[in-house]
């Protein structure tokens, strides 16, 4: 893969003696020697570079400001209020910065009959699950078959479901572990509304797995190259959008972390940085649910003129302000109206759209796979 | 299906609309001219009569001694800004003044002595809104 | 049905236990009944339409030595009201319960009898209401003997 | 086996109160309420107040809806002392016991819409309401607490723009009330959380000694402003709001249209306010005997029995708070629901803990 900057090789400083290299058991020499070679090299800052920047930190970093600052100011404003004002120099971008020191001030509570070890694990885990998720994601083609991801295969779409089903179980232990009335109604909520919303969000994931025949997520984009699969699959789009919603718990079908409820569901017990990492993988959540849905109906970097990257986020950064208004346009639904509508309404639309596109693909054979 | 879309459109229309929300440090409402605020005592016109220490409901005026005379000595922690004292002074010596920031850190510094109490109405020193365009499309708004 | 017609009812059907009706504005009457007859004229008064229990209040007459219980009830329909009153002994004041017949006065019975010790028989839940977990027993709040301590 | 949640004192949504529930799963089976942690003892405190000094005490029993609780006291008062109030001061009292039930309205819907996290409308209503307090500070001097209505009449007359600057925001507020009905009761979301939920039949309403909006929300056409009127209410046209279902949206269906009612009386009470004094002279004494006067406040029925004692001093002041009667129906409503409608329910009462505690 020809890469934009230039490889370092190991310095060998002329009129100094070369670096003596540690001897090492079996297994390990094999390591050090291929370590040595140019292609691990170039393997090892590739996949710092993508860590570190694009799909990795700096990028979810950004990310979330860029979020939580549209977020607060997207409420403000229909609220008819201001909104982030002082920190920051477009009135309040560096809103996250302050949030973040100040949650690194706070200090981190253990309540006291808690399960310290899964209670402390729990938001760990929790931001972990976030970020590796973004790992296989496919953002832009590099070269012919080459795409920018952290790790390619032909089942990333089967890999993302797969670590969207953990959340639950993350969310059980928090509750469970903090040993407090309203975090076990709060972990029982959250198994009650992650399993409903997962079957429909499968259904929606089938109906475009069969329109673009692989489990590739790159394949799915290069097959909406000339007609974007939100056409042929309305349907499938709409229960896509609300079974993301409410395996992310935005409002309105946020009852896992119903404030006026039960406080703060699973994490009413969280201080400081701890819960800090768990409103930054909410955010998180939010990207990965917006390229998700950007890549399976709005055919990913598909577009006219600009770079396919730039056409991703563009899609992404629209879409992410719609999974953020929820909040204020509609109120919370009630625990048996959510899982009723999640059970009895999305997944029947869910049936008849893969109906449509299997009618589509093999009946009438109007898009070939 | 209206009823679901309706909240997103009025959502959306109210977002371009202007903001209600004051600057309070920075910028302070504009009281109305016949507001309860701190009450200033008139030290000459003072008689020392108790009329405002007796009508006072939760105790909040005593005489105290000042220079061999009477005067009300106002404690903040106990009023409730009714404005009975400054009514029923016989000789009009209490008298409001629009100043409502008057928190302190202590008790004691909440009990004003005569000579607190005497000091002239502070003006404020930061922009003054009001509310305007209550008919406009833009809905009200403070400027 | 109007408060005259139901005077008149009153005087005739409670005669031994009454011991004064009077009206006092249009559509407002006042009844004092001995407390053994309280539950009828309730039950009467229920029957004419008197079915919306306004509130339950104690008055505590040191100097009669009694304690007087005042029911005020409402029929909606007449737009009339009614003032239900016995006297107890301010010793131990105690009466039935009026719970069965007005379900509303159920938080008003129970106020009552912790700021005055009017014990309700029959009451289910005479209870702790008001005031703070540690208020010792017997201390009843609004009894003239209690006194605020005049603040400053 | 259902566990005990205290959904209490230390809750985001509770207030002044603790229920404790039993829940079983997310269904709640039981409810009992353990009020008393606002309870100052006013009816105490009205034993060592003359009645003069006691009108900015009682608005303190329900500070929400401020000119209303002491125009109630006032009434109880000059009842006893058989006094006649100028006509008008009577048209004054009217338009700040209504402006203060828009005020008190308007925060109750904030509250409702705050339950199931709707924050936009809990703003939008707070926003409006600042504007009556602005219009309640010009007339009395105080935004909230205003003691402005006392025995004998009333404070002071209407100062000089008032009547132009009732009039901007009243039309306003006119306009303004119909972007509500289209955020809040035609938002599908919030019907799902409030039709159907805590119903409260009619024979249950009038036999648990529901009031005010809540009442009128089953069914019962009742209202003492028109049934059992006072001040200059006879004297001017609205309507009673009824409606027949009895669950929380009709609850807060009733008191939106009320604001509208309240819009149209202020502005008759403005258009045809009478000359002549504010105030007349008050006997120095309450004299014996017992008087029992009600009035519609926001919340519903207030009833003040006051006996007299021959000096300045009432003998004995029941305050019969219209939220201690609707709290019988928050506990009676509280059964067999699913967690999520607690808050629901309670706010579609409007029940405030200031009134219940006194």
């Amino acid at each position: 893969m020809n890469l934009p900057i230039s490889l370092p090789t190991l310095p060998n400083i002329p009129g100094l003696p070369p670096i003596p290299l540690p001897v090492l058991p079996p297994p390990f020499d094999v390591l050090i020697e291929f370590m040595q070679t140019s292609e691990f090299m170039e393997f090892a800052v590739e996949l710092s570079l993508k860590l570190l920047v694009f799909p990795g930190l700096a990028f979810i970093m950004l990310y979330a400001m860029l979020a939580v600052w549209g977020e607060r100011k997207l409420h403000a404003r229909i609220h008819l209020r201001i909104g982030p004002y002082h920190v920051g120099p477009i009135f309040g971008l560096f809103q996250l910065v302050a949030d973040g020191i100040k949650l690194l001030g706070k200090e981190i509570v253990t309540p006291e009959r808690s399960h310290k070890f899964f209670y402390h694990l729990a938001p760990v885990l929790i931001m972990s699950l976030s970020m590796i998720t973004l790992a296989f994601i496919p953002f832009f083609p590099v070269g012919p078959g080459e795409y920018w991801t952290i790790y390619y295969s032909e089942y990333s779409l089967l890999i993302i479901l797969a670590l969207f089903s953990l959340r639950p179980f993350i969310m059980i232990m928090a509750g469970w572990a903090s040993n407090n009335k309203y975090t076990m109604m709060g972990a029982m909520r959250a198994a009650f509304q992650l399993l409903a919303y997962e079957v429909p969000l499968m259904l929606s994931m089938a109906s475009v797995v069969i329109l673009a025949g692989s489990f590739d997520l790159a394949k799915i984009v290069e097959s909406q190259a000339n007609m974007w699969f939100i056409v042929p699959c309305f349907l499938g789009f709409i229960v896509f959008f609300i079974s993301t919603m409410a395996e992310i718990c935005r409002r309105p079908l946020d009852i896992i972390v119903a404030e006026q409820e039960i406080v703060f569901g699973p994490w009413t017990e969280y201080t400081g940085m701890e819960y800090g990492l768990i409103m930054m993988s909410e955010y998180v959540d939010v990207a990965i649910a917006s390229f998700l849905t950007s890549i399976l109906f709005l055919g990913g970097w598909h577009g006219p003129g600009l770079h396919p990257l730039v056409w991703l986020l563009i899609k992404m950064g629209i879409l992410s302000m719609f999974f953020m208004i929820g909040r204020s346009t509609w109120p919370r639904l009630r625990i048996d109206q959510l899982l009723d509508a999640g059970w009895r309404k999305l997944i029947p639309l869910a049936l008849v759209q893969v109906f449509i596109a299997i009618v589509l693909v093999y009946v009438l054979k109007v898009i070939v796979v | 299906m209206s009823s679901y879309l309706r909240p997103l459109y009025m959502a959306l229309v109210h977002a371009f609309k202007r903001t209600f929300t004051v600057k309070y440090p920075f910028e302070i409402l504009q009281p109305a001219e016949r507001y309860r605020g701190r009450i200033k005592l008139n030290m000459d016109k003072c008689i020392g009569c108790g009329v405002c220490s007796y009508i006072c409901p939760n105790r909040a005026i005593t005489l105290v001694e000042h220079e061999g005379r009477k005067y009300p000595q106002l404690d903040y922690g106990r009023c409730c800004f009714c404005g009975f004292c400054v009514e029923y002074c016989p000789r009009a010596a209490l008298e409001h003044t629009q100043e409502y920031e008057i928190a302190a850190y202590t008790k004691e510094e909440l009990i004003y002595s005569p000579l607190k109490m005497a000091e002239p109405a502070k003006p404020f020193d930061r922009r003054i809104v009001t509310v305007k365009g209550l008919d406009s499309k833009l809905g009200p708004g403070h400027g | 049905m109007d408060v005259e017609r139901l005077l008149e009812e009153i005087k005739t059907k409670l005669s031994d236990v009454l011991v004064e009706a009077k009206i006092d504005r249009p559509r407002y009457a006042s009844i004092k009944v001995k407390p053994e007859g309280m539950v009828k004229a309730a039950t009467l008064l229920k029957e004419n339409g008197f079915n919306h229990p306004l509130s339950v209040s104690g008055v505590d007459y040191p100097d009669r030595g009694e304690v007087e219980v005042v029911y005020h009830v409402s029929c909606l329909d007449s737009k009339s009201l009614v003032a239900l009153k016995t006297a107890l002994p301010r010793g131990q004041p105690s009466m039935p319960s009026l719970r069965e017949i007005w379900r509303g006065v159920h938080f008003h019975e129970r106020e009552t009898w912790e700021m005055l010790g009017v014990k309700f028989e029959g009451h289910p839940e005479l209870k702790r209401f008001l005031l703070q977990e540690d208020w010792e027993e017997g201390v009843y709040p609004l009894r003239k003997e209690f006194k605020l301590k005049p603040e400053s | 086996m259902p566990i005990r949640v205290a959904w209490g004192i230390q809750h985001p949504m509770s207030g002044h109160l603790t229920l404790y529930l039993d829940v079983d799963g997310d269904i709640v089976l039981n409810t009992e309420a353990d009020v008393g942690y606002t309870h100052r003892g006013l009816e105490k405190i009205a034993e060592y107040r003359n009645f003069i000094q006691y009108v900015p005490v009682i608005e303190r029993a329900c500070d929400f809806d401020a000119s209303n609780f002491a125009l109630g006291y006032v009434r109880a008062v000059e009842a006893l002392m058989g006094i006649e109030v100028p006509e008008r001061a009577k048209y004054l009292r009217v338009i700040a016991a209504e402006l203060s039930r828009i005020m008190s309205h308007l925060y109750a819907q904030a509250l409702l819409s705050m339950t199931g996290g709707f924050e936009t409308m809990t703003v939008w209503s707070a926003n409006d309401r600042e504007l009556i307090l602005d219009l309640l500070e010009r007339l009395s001097g105080a935004r909230v607490t205003h003691t402005y209505i006392i025995p004998g009449g009333v404070r002071a007359d209407i100062p000089k723009g008032f009547k132009e600057k009732a009039y901007d925001v009243l039309n306003y507020l006119e306009r303004r009330i119909w972007d509500y009905y289209k955020m809040l009761f035609q938002n599908k979301t919030f019907q799902d959380r409030t039709m159907g939920v805590g119903v409260l039949s009619k024979q249950d309403a009038i036999e648990l000694g529901i009031t005010g909006p809540n009442l009128r929300a089953s069914g019962v056409d009742f209202d003492v402003r028109r049934d059992d009127p006072y001040e200059a209410y006879d004297k001017l046209d609205f309507e009673v709001v009824v409606e027949k279902e009895g669950d929380s949206y009709a609850r807060a269906l009733v008191r939106f249209y009320e604001i509208a009612q309240s819009i149209k009386i202020i502005k008759q009470a403005l258009k045809d306010l009478p000359e002549g004094p504010i105030r007349c002279k008050t006997p120095p004494m309450l004299p014996r005997g017992e008087t029992y006067t009600r009035i519609e406040s926001g919340r519903g029925e207030l009833g003040v029995y006051i006996v007299g004692s021959g000096t300045n001093k009432p003998y004995r002041l029941k305050i019969s708070a219209p939220s201690f009667r609707n709290l019988a129906g928050l506990v009676y409503l509280c059964r067999d629901i699913p967690m999520g409608d607690i808050p629901v329910i309670y706010y579609s009462l409007d029940i405030l803990l200031l009134d219940v505690d006194r």
